[in-house]
């Protein structure tokens, strides 16, 4: 089939479980709610060599989007945004202060991933103290303490404005019974798309948004088929069935790329492939113990085989392109068995066996357990490989309950709020139980600075304690691929993907 | 009807037995109707009716394999129908039963000898070498040699394995044998070996048979006294001479005159019985 | 019966003319994986037109593969090994399944054992009788229904118009059988073969098929093969008999030679064993020792010898097959002994 | 008569019964906690205590037993979480596309063992009874996922004839208006003859593999009941009357085959169940199979729960019509029988 | 009654039933020898060959059939054989521990049902019936999702699924058998229920046990490696013939068919032995019956 006589296609290996913007978690369901709503600033962007547009995460260069400009208070708490004049929902409905207002309190209060990210870890005091309307044309954020990060945040799906008269309308949230209909369904769209069809796990139809105050969509109408059989995926991709292929395991896109039926789009990520192991308990609570194990993963040779090349190598809390990322620190580890030997036998602890846990449906995750599994016993660590379904597996990580996690994460891409979340003592989300002494100094230290410039030198210093710690193993950072037709030739990524800026 | 006598080995009275049937065995159909029988020690009871008319469900409430819903069964004196289960199957060490189809009433599995010896390990007979030579003894009696007794029934002929079958019920040296059509499914060739035998063995043994049969003639040969069943009653009792002579019942008559190659019958008779 | 003074002539040839069904060394075989029941073997006779025959035997002996083979139906993994059907002249064996068919029903009429399982139970009577009118006769459905509902009244089926539209299990097994007897004889046969029609019957209702057969018999003149093991049913209804064991004829005679002065020495035990319930009183019955020779191996001598009085004790009859022997009665019998003063005469 | 059918449908009934509870029991006792599954990894404990009183997770089994069944009486099958849609909703979505393919691969099943079986058992060669029973015997051992994943690599990616594992159109094109649900019917209703044809081409490939254990199963079922009844006296009454051999078969065997396998339905449909299961994951149809395998890889507690019933509630059902059909059908068991 | 050729078969085949079986039946007899073969390979397969099924090397990764790996390797370049030979012992292994649990536990119950009668007949028929309206892999899926997927939860689900499937055979056999004069006649002698039920009515029930073994072993290993394929069954690294098909699907449209295409051949194989076993066998039991 040509590619004319059909929408826009896009085959997208994923399984959405929900997608309410307040309630997402997965990077995947926070992309595809991307589409239907607006945001009051967006990120800006750079174009690479090969032409792909990709996102910008830094919080100095935001744009302008429903909010037309904004100010910030001397202290850096206060931030009054002026909204687009006429803005609409698809439905006609004003698109104005209270609804910003409404939808912001939504994410915050609803108890699930969207206050996650809005409050840094859910910190006490919240992060974000109240929401103003001036007027129908103004809003007003005020924060607990200075956070510049937080325009980066509103510019991804966190930000998402939704209309509160429909959600009325489809029955009120209670606290920790989110709102059923929101999960399959959007409320009338502002964002660039609306969801004309929505069969979960199936296909979605989008349909361009007439009332949207942006750059209209590229496209009219967009297909989405979710399919996660990899054959599946790549025999459309072969037979120009589908113009966009997002999510194939990079072998395929490699094998892709050879082929003259698609080009490839890779972009640098901000997902890294990890080992979080829990600092607390068990035998992963020995530093010795987590630092060996990070010298006997073959890196050059999992990037090679199991990446593809779609992969770099780093090591530090978080990835490259994250605002105040510090090269010089985050040095990748490297393979060395003597050395890893005999951080084993300084540990103190005698035929150490470790747990792997595992979601075996994510791609290559069998491939890699295998491979760390092989590589660790070598240097006398007993590995049990502990597979889970993908949702048991989320819930013992986030609630902590596990030894060690292979993990395809999706990381925030504020430096500040993944330091937060991450080494916070005690907190909730610190999932890896990662409590190191002088860290509660530095992240407060850290939350007084209104700079991002001058809270390098505090990001390094927290840097330099998790990586004495060697509180995870970072495999690699992979590279977002997606496997394009001949004739795309728009073709935009970020972390929150956004469909309405590619087409033919 | 006449009562049964007193002094028979095997009294039965009133006898009534239904089973349920139809929708969740709400319906009961009534199978024997008042059975009043007895048999004398060391005679035959032959009897005879056609087929569904009751004769193998009066053994089986004899031999106590069925509960029978009123009436009384006595041996020896004894009540039966009022017996625990266990009292029950010790009795039965002095009532054996020998079955139609000796292809089906012994177990492939087994061989002679085992077969033949199962009744004394049973009754609690604990010591090897006095059941082999009871064994031995019982298949001689039945003219089986002991090479034969390693075998399995299925090395049998018909005839053969009913042989077995009454070594089975004789090994014990029982006074009452049920016998449930017996020859019927043999040959004409070999039913007479086995009547032979078994006229053979009364008269050794003392044995009292209750004989159930529906050949007449088989019936006659075997008998000192014959009752004929029909639809679960008892239509005629009596000395077989009396019965055979001086039939009574129109049904016994039409049985009579039905078996093919005696002299023609009148055909309204005929008529008249047939209301199967 | 036509006595043939010739001793030695073969009696198929010697009443060729007249016969309409001949036999021929007829052998039918079971093929059974590792080993052939031979369960015809060299069969040979013939049925004149009117003729009554009766071929009795016991369990085993290969009358029902005889009838099986008259028509070609021998059930799998049997089949006709040898030997000659022919009917007026017409040879049988070899026809091929459209011309045999033409002959079954037509010709020769077939009435089994077993009338409870004759009759396909998912088909009204009706339109199993009119399917077997129509395979030969070029009528309509409605007449073919006519045909069969007189049929019926003929075979003593009341009310047939109405019972025709009946389905089996609605009948009794009396009935039945009287249904499979209409059909059989429902395009005229001119021989009509009946496998143990009664043995699963009642002793009354044996009677009255008895005498149906032999009231059609009677009416339509057509030749009977009758198979029994009731030498009873032979004395009333049977002019002639052949009796098996062992899968051959050991004896072909007349009725009332049989019974009279049975030539065979199995003919005779036979009849000792038969109990007539008026005369015989309790005693000894004359038994025949022994059980029948397992017809999948191969007889050396004659296969009774084992089981008979005379034979037992001679070599003769357990080295040497007998061959058929026409005796003076006019009765054929295959036995070494049949002439001899004391097989010959009662 | 009518009693037999009244005994016969309160067996049913409480099979069903004693199904639902061991469907309940199965789901609800073991560990996992379904309001945590629903209300998401990071919801706040408060939250999560919310959800399972409002499930009303926090009362006696026997208490959630009568909600759940009271449920269900009403059309409330419960919220999926890993859709985010009710289990009615995503049933009457998803359950048109199943009976569409099921549906076609009986009409495979039932055709091709019925034409083979009766092929084989007429011809009467030991070489094509023994082709048959090789057939049966290496279609009842073929794992069907693997078998669709050759098939695909064979038919759809070496040789292009049918299409890939696309779903239930090609892409693109639009569905028809449903009417019956079933897109090959509802195309032909609106007079669309060539998405009949496409919808009909993604058809198939699944189909013709789901109906291979059902084929296996039932050839032999069968050929075994066309052998029995090619023995019975009827037949060589039949044949003695002067029927030739293809009248008998098609008038008096055949009859019998078809109506021996009828009590086979509820059995055929299980199969068919468990084929579907794997083979639309394969092939991406947008089915209650593909459906339930994710349900339950998601741990998706709802779906799974209906599912089983569904499953069981038809089991019954068919077996149950199979049966009063047969009484009907069969004179044998018919009104009036004496 | 003549002693008929196939009783004397018969009495023939109760001396030694094996060796009949297979002096009589030539194909049953290579059937049961490739079976054998088969099983053995799979029993010894880590002295067959001595790669270990979990040892990688990335160097080696997604090689084709060839002399230093007849089978080929996976993507970590692990070699195929092996885990073909260690999938395959799983596999068969857990069939067999499937239909020997549902064997105990089914004849257990149906000889309880049916020697009890009464009400426990009842409920355990009921029971029965409301387990098997289930397919047998749903219920496996549902179970592996409650209790965590894995082979055991799977051995579990399907052994819930195969005891009422024995029991209802067997019940309706033993209800038969205590129909049959040979029971009847040995009540007769006096003889107690319990002697009864085991010395006479079980062992009848052995070849009906076997046939029924041979059924649900192979469609077991069937149920196993289609839970493995989705994912519920063997989990990593855990060699299954289903999840190794699962591991190769997505390299089976690259080219690299071997790593699938093996185990699903080797599924293939032993069903369809078990199958032609399972039927010649019945064939050979009991010659009148078709096998279904
Ligand atoms: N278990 C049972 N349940 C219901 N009805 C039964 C049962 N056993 C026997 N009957 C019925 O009881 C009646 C008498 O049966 P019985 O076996 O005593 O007859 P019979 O005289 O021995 O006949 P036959 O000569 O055929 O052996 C028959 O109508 C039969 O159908
Ligand atoms: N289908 C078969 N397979 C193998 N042997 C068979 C088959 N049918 C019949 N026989 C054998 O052929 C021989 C003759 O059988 P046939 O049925 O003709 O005997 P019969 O004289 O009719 O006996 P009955 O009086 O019992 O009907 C027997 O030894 C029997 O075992
Ligand atoms: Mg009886
Ligand atoms: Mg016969
Ligand atoms: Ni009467």
């Amino acid at each position: 089939a040509s590619g004319e006589d059909r929408p826009f296609t896009i085959n997208w290996s994923t399984q959405l479980t929900n997608i309410d913007p307040a309630f997402v978690c997965a990077g995947d369901d926070n992309s595809f709610a991307s589409n239907f709503y607006a945001r009051l600033v967006a990120l800006d962007t750079d174009t690479q060599e090969d032409g792909t547009v990709v996102a910008s995460t830094s919080p100095d260069r935001i744009q302008p989007d429903l909010a037309e400009s904004w100010t910030v208070s001397e202290d850096g708490t206060n931030y009054t945004f002026k909204l687009r004049e006429g803005a609409k929902f698809a439905n006609g409905n004003p698109l104005d202060a209270e609804a910003v207002r409404y939808s912001i309190m939504r994410n915050l209060t609803i108890g699930a991933c969207g206050a996650l990210a809005l409050q840094i870890g859910l910190t006490d005091p919240p992060l974000i103290k109240d929401v103003v309307v001036v007027d129908p044309a103004t809003v007003r954020l005020e924060l607990s303490r200075a956070y510049p990060s937080i325009l980066v945040t509103l510019a991804q799906s966190r930000g998402s404005i939704y209309d509160p008269v429909e959600i009325k309308a489809h029955g009120e949230d209670r606290k920790g019974v989110p709102n059923q209909w929101l999960a399959s369904h959007t409320a009338s769209s502002s964002g660039p798309y609306e969801l004309d069809t929505y069969v979960p796990n199936n296909h979605a139809i989008l349909k361009r948004n007439p009332n949207y105050h942006g750059k209209p969509a590229l496209e009219e109408t967009v297909r989405i088929n979710f399919i996660t059989s990899v054959p599946t995926l790549m025999l459309q991709a072969r037979r120009g069935q589908a113009d966009v292929t997002l999510g194939l395991p990079p072998y395929v896109v490699d094998q892709l790329r050879s082929e003259d039926c698609c080009k490839v789009a890779s972009a640098p990520s901000l997902s890294p492939v990890t080992v979080s192991m829990n600092n607390q308990e068990g035998n992963s609570a020995n530093a010795k113990l987590r630092e060996a194990l990070t010298h006997s993963v073959p890196y050059d040779q999992i990037i090679e085989e199991v990446a593809h090349g779609f992969a770099d190598s780093y090591y530090g809390p978080f990835p490259p392109d994250v605002p105040g990322f510090n090269k010089e620190l985050s040095v990748p580890r490297t393979m060395d068995k003597e050395l890893a030997r005999r951080l084993v036998a300084e540990s103190g602890i005698e035929n150490p066996t470790i747990d792997l846990m595992i979601n075996p449906a994510a791609p290559s995750v069998s491939t890699l357990a295998t491979i760390l599994k092989a590589g660790w016993e070598e240097i006398g660590v007993k590995v049990n490989i502990d597979s889970q379904t993908p949702t048991s597996f989320a819930t013992r990580f986030n609630t902590g309950k596990y030894g060690s996690a292979l993990l395809f994460e999706g990381a925030g891409s504020v430096a500040a709020y993944e330091l937060r979340k991450k080494m916070t003592c005690g907190s909730n989300f610190n999932n890896q139980h990662i409590c190191i002494d002088g860290t509660t100094e530095l992240l407060d230290e850290l939350g007084r600075i209104p700079d991002l410039k001058d809270q390098q030198p505090v990001i390094d210093a927290l840097t330099e304690k998790w990586l004495e710690n060697s509180s995870t193993i970072v495999l690699y950072r992979a590279r977002f691929t997606a496997v394009l037709a001949r004739d795309v030739n728009h073709f935009k990524y970020s972390s929150s993907l956004r469909f309405s800026e590619w087409g033919r | 009807m006449n009562n049964a006598e007193t002094g028979d080995l095997l009294v039965i009275e009133n006898l009534n037995k239904s089973y349920s049937s139809g929708v969740g065995g709400r319906k009961r159909v009534q199978i024997l109707h008042d059975v009043t029988l007895g048999v004398k020690r060391g005679q035959t009871l032959g009897l005879v009716g056609e087929s569904g008319s009751g004769k193998s469900t009066t053994a089986s409430c004899v031999m106590g394999l069925t509960d029978v819903d009123s009436g009384s069964i006595r041996f020896d004196g004894r009540e039966l129908t009022n017996l625990s289960r266990p009292e029950r199957r010790s009795l039965r060490k002095s009532m054996q039963m020998v079955f139609q189809d000796p292809n089906g009433s012994l177990d492939p599995r087994y061989t002679v000898r085992d077969l033949v010896e199962e009744p004394l390990i049973v009754h609690g007979c604990k010591d090897p070498a006095e059941r082999r030579r009871r064994v031995a003894q019982t298949l001689a009696r039945v003219g089986l040699t002991e090479k034969q007794a390693e075998r399995y029934p299925h090395a049998f002929s018909g005839g053969q394995r009913q042989r077995i079958a009454i070594a089975r019920a004789l090994v014990l040296n029982p006074e009452l044998v049920v016998l449930d059509e017996p020859v019927s499914a043999l040959d004409v060739s070999i039913q007479a070996q086995v009547l032979n035998l078994l006229a053979e063995l009364q008269d050794e043994l003392q044995l009292t048979y209750l004989f159930i049969v529906h050949d007449l003639a088989v019936a006659r040969l075997m008998s000192h006294r014959i009752a004929v069943m029909h639809h679960g009653r008892v239509v005629e009792y009596g000395s077989a001479a009396e019965v055979f002579e001086h039939t009574s019942h129109p049904y016994t008559r039409s049985l009579l005159d039905a078996v093919p190659g005696a002299s023609q019958p009148a055909g309204e008779e005929l008529q008249g019985a047939n209301h199967a | 019966m036509s006595v043939n003074t010739e001793a030695q002539v073969h009696p198929v040839r010697a009443q060729q003319l007249e016969s309409i069904l001949e036999i021929g060394n007829l052998c039918t075989n079971f093929d059974l994986p590792g080993s052939t029941v031979r369960a015809v073997r060299d069969v040979s006779f013939q049925l004149r037109p009117g003729q009554r025959l009766a071929v009795v035997g016991e369990s085993g002996s290969g009358k029902s593969a005889l009838a099986m083979s008259l028509v070609g139906l021998v059930p799998p993994p049997g089949r006709v090994a040898s030997g000659s059907v022919k009917l007026r002249g017409r040879e049988l064996v070899g026809l091929g399944d459209r011309e045999i068919s033409k002959i079954r029903g037509n010709d020769i009429g077939l009435v089994f054992q077993d009338p409870m399982a004759g009759l396909d139970p998912l088909k009204t009577i009706g339109s199993q009788f009119v399917d077997a009118i129509r395979v030969h006769q070029d009528v309509s459905v409605r007449e073919a229904k006519e045909l069969a509902c007189q049929l019926l009244s003929e075979v003593g089926v009341e009310d047939p118009r109405r019972r025709i539209n009946d389905y089996p299990h609605q009948y009794s097994g009396g009935m039945r059988q009287r249904v499979l007897i209409a059909m059989a004889i429902a395009n005229d046969p001119v021989v009509l073969v009946a496998d143990e029609p009664t043995t699963a019957l009642d002793v009354t209702t044996q009677r009255q098929v008895l005498e149906l057969l032999e009231k059609i018999c009677d009416e339509r003149g057509n030749a009977l093969v009758m198979i029994t093991h009731n030498l009873g049913i032979v004395r009333q209804l049977c002019d002639s008999v052949n009796v098996m064991y062992a899968g051959r004829i050991v004896e072909q005679t007349s009725t009332d030679a049989l019974f009279a002065e049975p030539a065979h020495p199995y003919t005779r035990a036979l009849l000792n064993c038969m109990i007539d319930p008026r005369t015989t009183l309790r005693g000894r019955l004359p038994a025949i020792p022994g059980s029948p020779p397992d017809l999948s191996l191969d007889e050396v001598g004659c296969a009774f010898a084992e089981r008979c009085l005379l034979g037992s004790s001679q070599s003769l009859c357990h080295e040497q097959r007998p061959e058929p022997v026409l005796l003076a009665s006019g009765a054929i019998s295959r036995c070494h002994f049949a002439q001899t003063p004391e097989g010959a005469t009662p | 008569m009518l009693s037999t059918a009244f005994r016969r449908i309160c067996v049913a009934a409480t099979t069903i019964f004693g199904a639902s509870i061991f469907a309940f029991i199965l789901l609800r006792v073991v560990p996992g906690d379904p309001a945590r599954a629903i209300a998401g990894d990071m919801a706040t404990d408060e939250s999560v205590a919310a959800l399972r009183s409002e499930m009303g997770l926090d009362q006696n089994l026997l208490v959630q037993y009568w909600r759940y069944v009271r449920n269900i009486f009403t059309g409330d099958l419960g919220f999926s979480y890993s859709t985010g849609d009710t289990v009615t909703n995503l049933l009457a979505d998803r359950l048109p596309a199943t009976i569409e393919l099921g549906l076609l691969a009986v009409l495979f099943a039932i055709g091709a063992s019925v034409l083979f079986a009766s092929l084989a058992v007429y011809s009467n060669r030991p070489w094509a009874d023994r082709l048959l029973r090789g057939a049966s015997s290496l279609a009842m051992g073929s794992p069907p996922f693997w078998i669709a994943l050759l098939a695909l690599m064979v038919f759809s990616v070496q040789f292009g004839l049918f299409p890939g594992p696309e779903g239930r159109l090609s892409p693109g094109l639009v569905p028809p208006e449903p009417v019956t649900g079933l897109y090959s019917v509802d195309a032909l209703l609106s007079g669309d003859a060539s998405l009949a044809l496409n919808a009909l081409w993604h058809l198939v490939l699944p189909a013709a593999i789901i109906a291979i254990g059902p084929f296996a199963f039932l050839s032999r079922l069968y050929r075994s009941q066309l052998r029995t009844t090619r023995r019975e006296t009827f037949v060589m009454v039949a044949r003695s009357h002067g029927l030739t051999k293809f009248p008998v078969f098609h008038r008096h065997i055949a009859p019998h085959g078809l109506l021996s396998i009828l009590p086979a339905g509820s059995l055929l449909l299980a199969d068919l169940l468990t084929g579907s299961l794997l083979v639309e994951k394969v092939f991406g149809w947008p089915g209650i199979g593909s459906m339930t395998a994710d349900a339950i890889i998601q741990k998706d507690f709802a779906v799974v729960q209906a599912v089983l019933l569904l499953a069981a509630i038809l089991y019954v059902v068919v077996s149950l019509l199979a049966d009063l059909t047969l009484t009907t059908v069969d004179p044998r068991t018919r009104v009036g029988a004496r | 009654m003549t002693l008929s050729v196939a009783s004397a078969r018969a009495a023939e085949q109760r001396s030694n039933p094996l060796l009949v079986f297979l002096k009589r039946d030539v194909a049953l007899a290579t059937f049961l020898g490739l079976f054998a073969a088969l099983v053995f390979a799979l029993a010894i397969g880590p002295w067959l060959w001595p790669l270990h099924p979990d040892a990688i090397d990335l160097s080696n990764s997604l090689q084709g059939p060839s002399a230093a790996h007849p089978m080929g390797t996976d993507d970590t370049g692990r070699d195929m054989l092996a885990r073909f030979l260690s999938g395959g012992r799983t596999s068969v292994f857990a069939g067999l521990l499937i239909a020997v649990i549902g064997a105990v536990v089914g004849c257990v119950l149906a000889l309880l049902a049916g020697s009890m009668r009464g009400w426990l007949d009842t409920v355990l028929t009921w029971l029965t019936n409301s387990i098997l309206c289930f397919p047998a892999i749903l219920l496996a899926m549902a179970i592996a999702m409650a209790i965590g997927p894995g082979v055991t939860a799977v051995v579990i689900g399907l052994s819930i699924h195969s005891f009422p499937w024995y029991m209802r055979t067997l019940r309706s056999e033993v209800m038969r058998l205590y129909g049959q004069d040979f029971i009847r006649s040995t009540d007769a002698i006096g003889a107690h229920p319990a002697r009864i039920l085991f010395r006479h009515v079980f062992p009848h029930l052995v070849p009906t046990i076997i046939l029924q073994m041979a059924a649900v072993f192979g469609a077991s290993i069937l149920s196993l490696a289609a839970l493995g394929f989705l994912g519920l069954g063997a989990q990593p690294p855990t060699a299954e013939w289903g999840a190794l098909i699962t591991e190769g699907q997505q390299f089976f449209l690259t080219g690299q068919w071997w790593i699938a295409g093996f185990p699903g051949m080797g599924l293939l194989i032993a069903v369809t032995l078990t199958t032609l076993i399972a039927d010649r066998a019945r064939e050979v039991l009991d010659p009148r019956s078709d096998a279904v």
